[in-house]
């Protein structure tokens, strides 16, 4: 809404937290981007690093970062920001018992110290190459004194950062508006421009659309490609833009045998083949994700780091996979619990490739924290699942997040963990991409996982809004001026 | 003679049904003076409390009425508006229902009750109406009058409700009350008090009365004249020494006969019968209704029938004496 | 009266506590609680510290007891998934929800109750049957689906009405008649019969016989006694109301507590789905108390035994 | 007189009930103590007010209620030992509604013939047959086997219910009102049945009754109630000529004859009807009682014989202050 | 001998029913549908359950499409006739089950309650209670959740939850029919407990169960919709209706009849089953109208 300078976007999910350490949706990191800084920033267009709230940076050694802070910078309740704010927050979140919600983006942290007022070590766990990548990203500055008085909740309920726009207000499963911080410093993200966001939940697409017709939302995003493509031959409604995100969907299969399922297929290469055989990701990409959307054959997504794409590929081959299956002993076939917990109608399209090789699926659907838990427990044998690796682009935030026999491991393969372990904390790039490679082969060969396909997002707006979105599925209210 | 208070002619009801229409009441006539009561006995079904509705214009929509003549002291019922049968009702012709535990309206104390229907159509103040209806009450042996106003009709007996029910209908002083089966649903010694009370009233404050009944031992203690109806028409109408003592139409000296009477009929011996069943009135009703049962039914009983007997005493049958003659009796 | 209000109250207790219970073990119905909450981390030793940290290891009727003695304090616990306090996380969505309910029964029976009279004052009329074919689609309307047709309909192709949300009494009035109309059947149904059959008793005969003109033998004497079972009727249509509440929330994206409800269902978060539970029970218990109070009040035969 | 077939020693049944929708249950005594006998082949009357217990003890009788104490003894067995099918066989009630004792649902053929399949008499044919035999004693031809109640007038249905109760040939019959549903006309021609089937087969019956012209047709002795208590008992003719209760003498009073000479009679009874749920104190009846005394208030009479039975009234009780021995009507 | 007049019950029962049209029209339609369920595999163009992602939402005949699928095609590309076939399989078999699962359990419960009376009448009384108090879908939704939306799942929640009118209504014709005298003459003449309730009592209340039979099936039709709409029903690629109209809504502002025809057939049925029920209870119990 131009007129009020107001810009009203609607969000799908409701946020558990506000605070961005205690949520894990795409959501949170959009309000995350928009209220909080980080130290440092990635410019999504030439992916170069910027100081962000640290002006500098240096290894001291492989696991001790020096940072040199921006001064002058002030919380949005008129704190200073100094390295206090930096230790303390640092030294929050990689507690692990402190229960950040996505321990991957904080434990390889061990600690931050003060050097000087405007300047802090972080020391991490291990090598860790990535610290840059996710310094950039997940991991904001939070007001020491303020963070220790009211806590995650308090934070929640009243968030308070240095980021370009400042959270005015927050009705809990309604909505939250931000209003521009006037005194935002002079930061690699931009100067906002657009004075007020307000934000609504609506979790029902259809109804965000409705609500855009009717002209109270200005901007939506991740439109399911169908709805776009009509908005976009409305014509001069809408503006509609595709960009492909970093998200990645793909089937994951009890190879490890940990369900309650006996006897349990996955566990035979075969069986696991066929499935990959099974699904016609070209017609999936085309027909119902469209966009920019690709057949994806690794456990990472291709433009991440390290993510090698010469890996084994199943073409589809539904006959194929009806002889791998009676070869592992089920000619006819078996039934098994399926999961899902978004788009519905990819998982049943993919249940229906399914059924057509003889793979009779259960299909439940499930909110995504359920289905999370039931994988830590490892008690889903078949799911769709998706990783958007927070948008980091290095193979580490997605690969590793999974095969590192974590609870999250549905396969635990020790070949796949010491190519990782290698990978992951060597500091030589070569290296990196050599052993992410063995590992991402390894997974494709042994076909733990049925990669799919990358996701794309619709972002529509009304032709007031000007914004030209990046591919990382990162809404940059700072980009977004008034037509 | 002095005008009768009510003239009836040829008061004929039809109810359109699926089935054809139901000749419910077939022409009937009767004259009522003031003072006088009136009983109305017949078996059930036979259109006794049609009739009396039909008078106070309260039949339901689809039923018909005709009749020749209605005639309230001078006010004609059949051309009467809604809006004076309103103003009549309950003012000059107040009536009385057969079941005292529903006639009265639950949710409101009987003091409201009795008040509203002095003040639908007198302009006096509360306070009248409440001693008016203390009054009343007390005069149909209530004791403690003032405070049952504030009753609810739950709380009193049945015998209680039908003496609030009579005392209602006496509120506006009205010159005919007409009484559906008041004790019908009563105990027997209930039964006996009010009557007593009824006859007490309609005498001391010169009320006529129209009282419904099928009970012949009610009819021939309160009745000063008689009806006797059948399958929708008055059989026969006089004065009740002479209905009873000399009964015309078959079919009341039948019924006369089916009741046991103590110290009359032998007592474990043979009572009398009306064999078979009041015939259907639905169609076309042709000669006399009753001949399906008379023992003296003859071919001509399908046809016209006349009014016999002198104008205070009269009966509908084809034999100039009831068939009394037939039946041994001394015509 | 007073007996009556204590027996009555004592008879809503009871009701309340068994379905606290039944919510309550919807709790261990659906698996182990500590590992739910013991979050994405932990391990077996984990799990197990919070088990006993939490009681769930004591027998469960022990356990009932403690959640109920809290939940009559008002503390159902943390939500799993917000990991706030329950009661505050439903005392924040519940004016919604109430004041669609509100919405909801007054329409119902600002439409239904005049339908149901002239109805019955008119059996076989017009009126009546339009009121009867009413009444039998509106039962078989699935609302969810009315809910849709009402937003592409009046918030779309007409524009008149905002489609969701709850922020102006304009976002009601779609949500209001799609709970309402649900209500209206029985409602308009138990009206009509009510008046019919009042109309037919000797009491109101008894009115006409006195006088009492038309308008006044209607609503004084005929509807004073048909309401009384549909003030019953409609504390239990209130009651059920605020329960399908869930299906219009989700529809109109009202944010209230039958779309936590919805929400917290699919996300396991049971212990906001136990409070919800009792509260929308416990909306249908004192409605229905309250219905039984007010009929008591109104119709003498009760208020005098 | 014979050994008595039924016999009643101090029945008593109370009956918790409910005031309004939840106040506390309280005790009604619908029959107080209650001692009786029936001798073969005879007729007693059971007249009272409304709500005076009759059906209730009528039903103790069939074995439809249990007495909260006392004894029903039939042929001088107490019926609480035998089983029910043995003393359905010797007792057959014939209710007095006849459009609610007819199961709307099953045919004539099927009604009359329940007796015998419970009871597991005979097979198909030789029910059938008793069936017919049975309908026509009552009057009913035969054509009436297929159809349904709803088909029937209230006198046929009363003699389908009669035959129902006559197809095991029982001892007794229980007729409680049966003929205040129905019309003068059809009332006749049942008591005539029921007069020429008692004389046809010897029975005995119990007769309820509110209309006491009836009773004094039928029945040999008269037993009048009031309040759950047998106030007067004794044989008609003595009761009707020389009633001794103050209440008989006024349910007397109040039967209205046909005679139009006579006036409605003055019953001289007050008409507060009793609560049974709080009866007044000493003698149930004093509040009605044109001779009541403050003896009668809290003193309950005890009963004294009579001619042919028993009475319960102070004024004939000679151990009391208020004995009056000339005191007739 | 006098006549015995008037028509049987049976003869007023099917007079009655030929006049009325609602229960005539209501018959035929389900009658209809019935039929149709049965002789799905017949009756379907295609595979319900075959997709074709080349070919999605292909328009129905009457917008523009073919006849090679008269009703379009869903999402994924499968014949929308042929799911709408099947899914009458789905609303029925659930209507069915689950009415006659709350049948048996709230007819047991209200003839007992209305027979015995006393304690048992209390306690059913009680437990009628408790199920009102409980909010259906929010419960329906929460155990589906917990165990799962399988047909079966659905069908045994819904069977569990909606047997509270038929203990009510149940319980009222028993009362009312325990009342009357050929109860106490059957029990006088010496006829078992059992034989009283199922002989005398059950032939003459069993009509209002058919009405109930009728309206909790229409009932359980509806609430399978709205979990299935919701999320939690039937699951995919099971063509329920309710699944059908929740997976059409998400184009319903660009392709509405994804969401129009199943909810009018959905619509249609309940409507019809209402009617029947309706009308059953005017043929047969007229006086119970309310
Ligand atoms: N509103 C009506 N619609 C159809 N038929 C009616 C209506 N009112 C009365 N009847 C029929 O008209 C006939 C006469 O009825 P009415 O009530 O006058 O009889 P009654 O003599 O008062 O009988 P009872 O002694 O039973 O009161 C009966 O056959 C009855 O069924
Ligand atoms: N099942 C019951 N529970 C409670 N009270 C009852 C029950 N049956 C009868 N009563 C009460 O017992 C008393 C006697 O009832 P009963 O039916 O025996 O009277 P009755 O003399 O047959 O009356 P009527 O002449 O009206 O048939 C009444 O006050 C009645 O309210
Ligand atoms: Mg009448
Ligand atoms: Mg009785």
């Amino acid at each position: 809404d131009k007129a009020n300078d107001t810009l009203k976007v609607a969000y799908t999910k409701e946020l558990e937290n506000v605070d961005s350490f205690f949520n894990s949706s795409r959501e949170g990191v959009v309000l995350q981007r928009a209220v909080w800084d980080g130290l440092i920033y990635r410019d999504p267009n030439t992916n170069e690093y910027k100081g962000n709230l640290a002006t500098s940076w240096e290894w001291i050694d492989d696991k001790t970062l020096e940072l040199k802070l921006r001064e002058g910078v002030t919380f949005h309740n008129g704190a200073p920001f100094n390295a206090d704010d930096v230790v303390a927050t640092v030294n929050f979140v990689a507690k692990e018992e402190n229960g950040v919600k996505t321990q991957r983006n904080v434990n390889w942290m061990d600690r931050a110290e003060k050097v000087d007022d405007y300047t802090v070590r972080i020391y991490t766990k291990k090598v860790f190459p990535a610290a840059i990548e996710f310094l950039s990203g997940p991991v904001s500055m939070y007001p020491a004194d303020y963070y220790a008085e009211v806590g995650p909740s308090g934070m929640g309920l009243k968030p308070v950062g240095t980021g370009p726009y400042m959270v005015s207000e927050v009705v809990p499963g309604q909505h939250f508006v931000l209003k521009k911080n006037e005194n935002y410093h002079d930061s690699p993200k931009g100067q906002p421009t657009i004075g007020t966001i307000d934000i609504r939940t609506i979790p029902d697409v259809n109804t965000q659309l409705a609500e855009l017709f009717s002209g109270s939302i200005d901007l939506i995003w991740q439109v399911p490609s169908d709805q776009a493509e009509k908005l976009a031959s409305m014509g001069d409604r809408f503006t509609v833009s595709n960009e492909s995100t970093m998200r990645v969907g793909y089937l994951a299969m009890d190879a490890a045998g940990r369900s309650s399922m006996d006897p349990n297929p996955y566990k035979d290469l075969k069986v696991r083949q066929a499935v990959n055989h099974a699904i016609d990701r070209q017609a999936l990409v085309d027909n119902l994700l469209k966009g920019k959307s690709k057949v994806v054959w690794t456990a990472c997504f291709p433009s991440q780091f390290g993510c090698a794409q010469d890996v084994a590929q199943y073409a589809y081959d539904p006959e194929k996979a009806k002889a791998l299956l009676a070869e592992a002993g089920y000619p006819d076939g078996f039934t098994t619990d399926f999961y899902a917990y978004r788009n519905r109608d990819y998982a049943e399209a993919i249940s229906s490739y399914l059924n057509a090789v003889g793979i009779k699926t259960d299909f439940k659907m499930l909110q995504y924290s359920a289905l999370r838990e039931l994988n830590m427990k490892g008690e889903a044998p078949l799911s769709f699942q998706t990783w958007g690796s927070y948008s980091i682009n290095d193979a580490s935030a997605m690969v590793s997040q999974f095969f590192k026999h974590g609870s999250l491991d549905s396969t635990r393969d020790d070949q796949v963990l010491e190519a990782l372990n290698v990978a992951d904390s060597a500091t030589d790039p070569d290296t990196r991409i050599e052993y992410y490679g063995k590992a991402l082969r390894r997974i494709a060969d042994m076909a733990f996982w049925a990669p799919m396909f990358s996701y794309n997002t619709n972002y529509v707006m009304t032709k007031e809004v000007n914004y030209t979105p990046t591919p990382d599925e990162v809404l940059r209210f700072t980009d977004m001026t008034w037509n | 003679m002095t005008k009768p208070l009510l003239s009836v002619r040829g008061l004929t009801l039809d109810i359109p049904l699926a089935r054809g229409t139901l000749h419910a009441v077939r022409g009937i006539d009767f004259d009522l003076y003031r003072g006088e009561t009136l009983c109305i006995v017949g078996e059930s079904g036979s259109g006794k409390s049609l009739t009396s509705l039909a008078v106070m214009g309260l039949l339901d929509k689809n039923i018909q009425r005709r009749a020749e003549r209605m005639d309230f002291d001078g006010t004609e019922l059949t051309r009467a508006s809604n809006r004076q049968m309103r103003a009549l009702r309950g003012d000059r012709i107040a009536m009385i229902f057969q079941e005292p535990m529903t006639s009265l309206n639950p949710a409101y104390t009987i003091g409201d009750q009795l008040i509203e229907a002095l003040r639908l159509h007198r302009s006096v103040s509360r306070d009248t109406a409440r001693a008016r209806a203390v009054e009343l009450l007390e005069k149909v042996g209530i004791s403690a009058a003032a405070s049952r106003l504030g009753q609810y009709p739950h709380q009193l007996s049945g015998g209680l409700r039908q003496r609030v029910v009579i005392a209602m209908a006496l509120m506006c002083e009205p010159e005919l009350i007409i009484a559906d089966e008041p004790t019908t649903a009563l105990d027997v010694t209930i039964q006996a008090q009010i009557l007593r009370l009824l006859v007490d009233l309609t005498k001391e404050m010169d009320v006529a009365m129209i009282l419904i009944t099928h009970d012949l031992g009610v009819v021939a203690r309160v009745a000063d004249k008689v009806g006797v109806m059948y399958a929708g028409e008055l059989v026969e109408t006089g004065p009740a020494a002479e209905v009873f003592g000399k009964p015309m139409h078959p079919y009341t000296r039948g019924l006369l006969r089916c009741i046991p009477q103590p110290g009359m009929t032998e007592r474990g011996g043979e009572l009398g019968t009306i064999p078979g069943i009041v015939p259907s009135l639905i169609g076309a009703v042709q000669g006399c209704a009753f001949r399906t049962r008379c023992p003296h039914a003859t071919e001509a009983c399908g046809g016209e029938i006349p009014v016999r007997g002198e104008q205070s005493h009269r009966f509908l049958c084809v034999y100039a004496d009831g068939a009394r003659s037939v039946e041994g009796e001394p015509a | 009266m007073l007996p009556f209000i204590l027996k009555r109250l004592g008879l809503a207790i009871l009701v309340a506590l068994t379905v606290s219970f039944i919510s309550f073990s919807l709790l261990f119905l659906s698996g182990d609680p500590a590992a739910a909450l013991a979050g994405e981390t932990a391990s077996g030793e984990d799990i197990e510290a919070v088990r006993v940290l939490y009681g769930f290891d004591r027998p469960m009727l022990v356990q009932y007891s403690e959640w109920l003695m809290r939940a009559v304090r008002g503390d159902f616990g943390e939500s799993y998934y917000f990991k706030l306090p329950v009661a505050s996380l439903i005392a924040e969505r519940l004016s919604v929800t109430m004041i669609l309910g509100a919405c909801g029964i007054s329409f119902a029976l600002l439409t239904a109750v005049p339908l149901g009279v002239v109805a019955a004052i008119r059996p076989n009329s017009i009126v009546d049957r339009f009121a009867l074919f009413l009444s039998v689609a509106g039962q078989a309307m699935p609302s969810f689906w009315f809910g849709l047709i009402l937003i592409v309909v009046f918030g779309i192709k007409l524009g008149w009405l905002p489609p969701s949300g709850a922020s102006s009494w304009r976002h009601f009035i779609m949500p209001t008649v799609v709970l309402g109309y649900y209500a209206m059947p029985a409602i308009m149904r138990l009206t009509r019969a009510g008046m019919l059959e009042v109309l037919n008793s000797d009491y109101i005969r008894t009115a006409r016989a006195k006088g009492a003109g038309e308008g006044r033998v209607l609503f004084k004497h005929a509807l004073r006694n048909a309401i009384i079972p549909v003030v019953s009727l409609a504390a239990v249509q209130m009651g059920f109301m605020l329960g399908g509440s869930i299906v219009v929330e989700s529809v109109f994206a009202l944010h209230g507590a039958g779309y936590l409800a919805w929400e917290s269902i699919a996300r396991n978060d049971l212990p906001t789905v136990q409070a919800l539970i009792l509260i929308f029970s416990m909306f249908y218990i004192v409605f229905t108390f309250l219905a039984d109070v007010l009929n008591a009040w109104l119709d003498p035969r009760m208020r005098s035994s | 007189m014979s050994a008595p077939v039924l016999e009643l020693k101090n029945v008593a049944k109370t009956y918790r009930v409910k005031q309004g929708m939840f106040g506390k249950p309280k005790p009604l005594n619908a029959v107080n103590d209650v001692s009786l006998s029936l001798g073969r082949g005879e007729v007693l009357g059971l007249v009272g007010e409304s709500g005076c217990g009759k059906s209730t003890l009528a039903k103790i009788l069939l074995g439809l209620e249990e007495p909260t104490s006392g004894q029903v003894l039939v042929d001088g067995e107490a019926i609480g030992g035998q089983d029910r099918l043995a003393l359905a066989r010797r007792i057959q009630p014939i209710f007095q509604d006849p459009y609610s004792s007819l199961n709307p649902r099953k045919t004539i053929a099927d009604i009359v013939s329940l007796p015998l399949r419970v009871h597991g008499v005979g097979d198909a044919k030789s029910r059938a047959k008793s069936v017919r035999e049975t309908l026509e004693l009552v009057g009913l031809p035969a054509r009436v086997l297929n159809t349904y109640p709803s088909q029937m007038s209230g006198g046929q249905r009363q003699r389908v219910a009669i035959a129902r109760a006559l197809i095991m040939h029982p001892e007794i019959v229980i007729c409680d009102e049966p003929t205040s549903a129905l019309d003068v006309s059809v009332q006749s021609q049942i008591l005539n049945l029921l007069n020429e089937l008692r004389a046809e087969f010897g029975l005995t019956y119990l007769f309820i009754s509110h209309d006491l012209a009836v009773v004094e047709h039928l029945a040999t002795r008269v037993a009048v109630m009031y309040l759950g208590r047998i106030v007067e008992e004794a044989d008609v003719g003595d009761l009707f000529d020389a009633p001794r209760h103050p209440y008989t003498r006024a349910l007397l009073n109040s039967v209205l004859t046909p005679d139009p000479s006579l006036g409605v009679p003055d019953t001289q009874l007050g008409s507060a009807y009793p609560n049974p749920i709080s009866p007044p104190s000493g003698c149930h009846f004093h509040p009605r009682c044109p001779f009541a005394e403050t003896l009668c208030k809290t003193k309950a009479p005890r009963p004294v014989p009579r001619a042919g039975g028993h009475v319960e009234c102070h004024l004939h009780d000679p151990d009391s202050t208020m004995y009056r021995p000339d005191f007739t009507v | 001998m006098e006549e015995i007049t008037g028509p049987t019950p049976r003869q007023i029962l099917r007079k009655r029913v030929t006049g009325h049209t609602g229960l005539l029209f209501g018959l035929a339609v389900v009658l209809i549908l019935l039929f149709v369920a049965i002789f799905a595999p017949l009756l379907a163009p295609h595979d319900p359950y075959a997709q074709s992602l080349s070919s999605r939402m292909v328009s129905p005949v009457f917008l523009g499409g073919t006849w090679e699928h008269p009703l379009g095609t869903d999402h994924l590309g499968r014949d929308y006739l042929s799911r709408l076939i099947y899914g009458a399989r789905v609303s029925l078999l659930i209507g069915a089950v689950a009415a006659a699962i709350s049948g048996v359990i709230g007819t047991a419960m209200g003839v007992a309650a209305g027979y015995f009376g006393g304690k048992v009448d209390a306690v059913v009384t009680f437990l009628i209670n408790v199920r009102l108090a409980m909010p259906v879908v929010l419960v329906a939704l929460a155990v589906v959740a917990i165990l799962g939306g399988s047909l079966q799942v659905v069908i045994g929640v819904l069977g569990l939850l909606l047997w509270d009118r038929f203990a009510v209504v149940m319980r009222a014709s028993t009362l009312q029919v325990r009342r009357r005298e050929y109860v106490a003459a059957a029990q006088a003449i010496g006829a078992s407990t059992s034989r009283v309730i199922l002989s005398e009592i059950m032939p003459n209340i069993v009509n209002n169960l058919i009405v109930i039979v009728t309206l909790e099936m229409a009932h359980a039709i509806l609430l399978e919709a709205a979990l299935s709409f919701l999320g939690l029903g039937v699951q995919p690629p099971t063509p329920s209706w309710g699944l059908m109209i929740s997976e059409g809504k998400n184009m319903m502002l660009f392709e509405p009849w994804l969401v129009l025809i199943p909810g009018v057939v959905l619509f249609m049925l309940v409507l019809a089953i209402n009617l029947m029920g309706d009308g059953l209870r005017d043929v047969t119990a007229p006086e119970n109208r309310s």
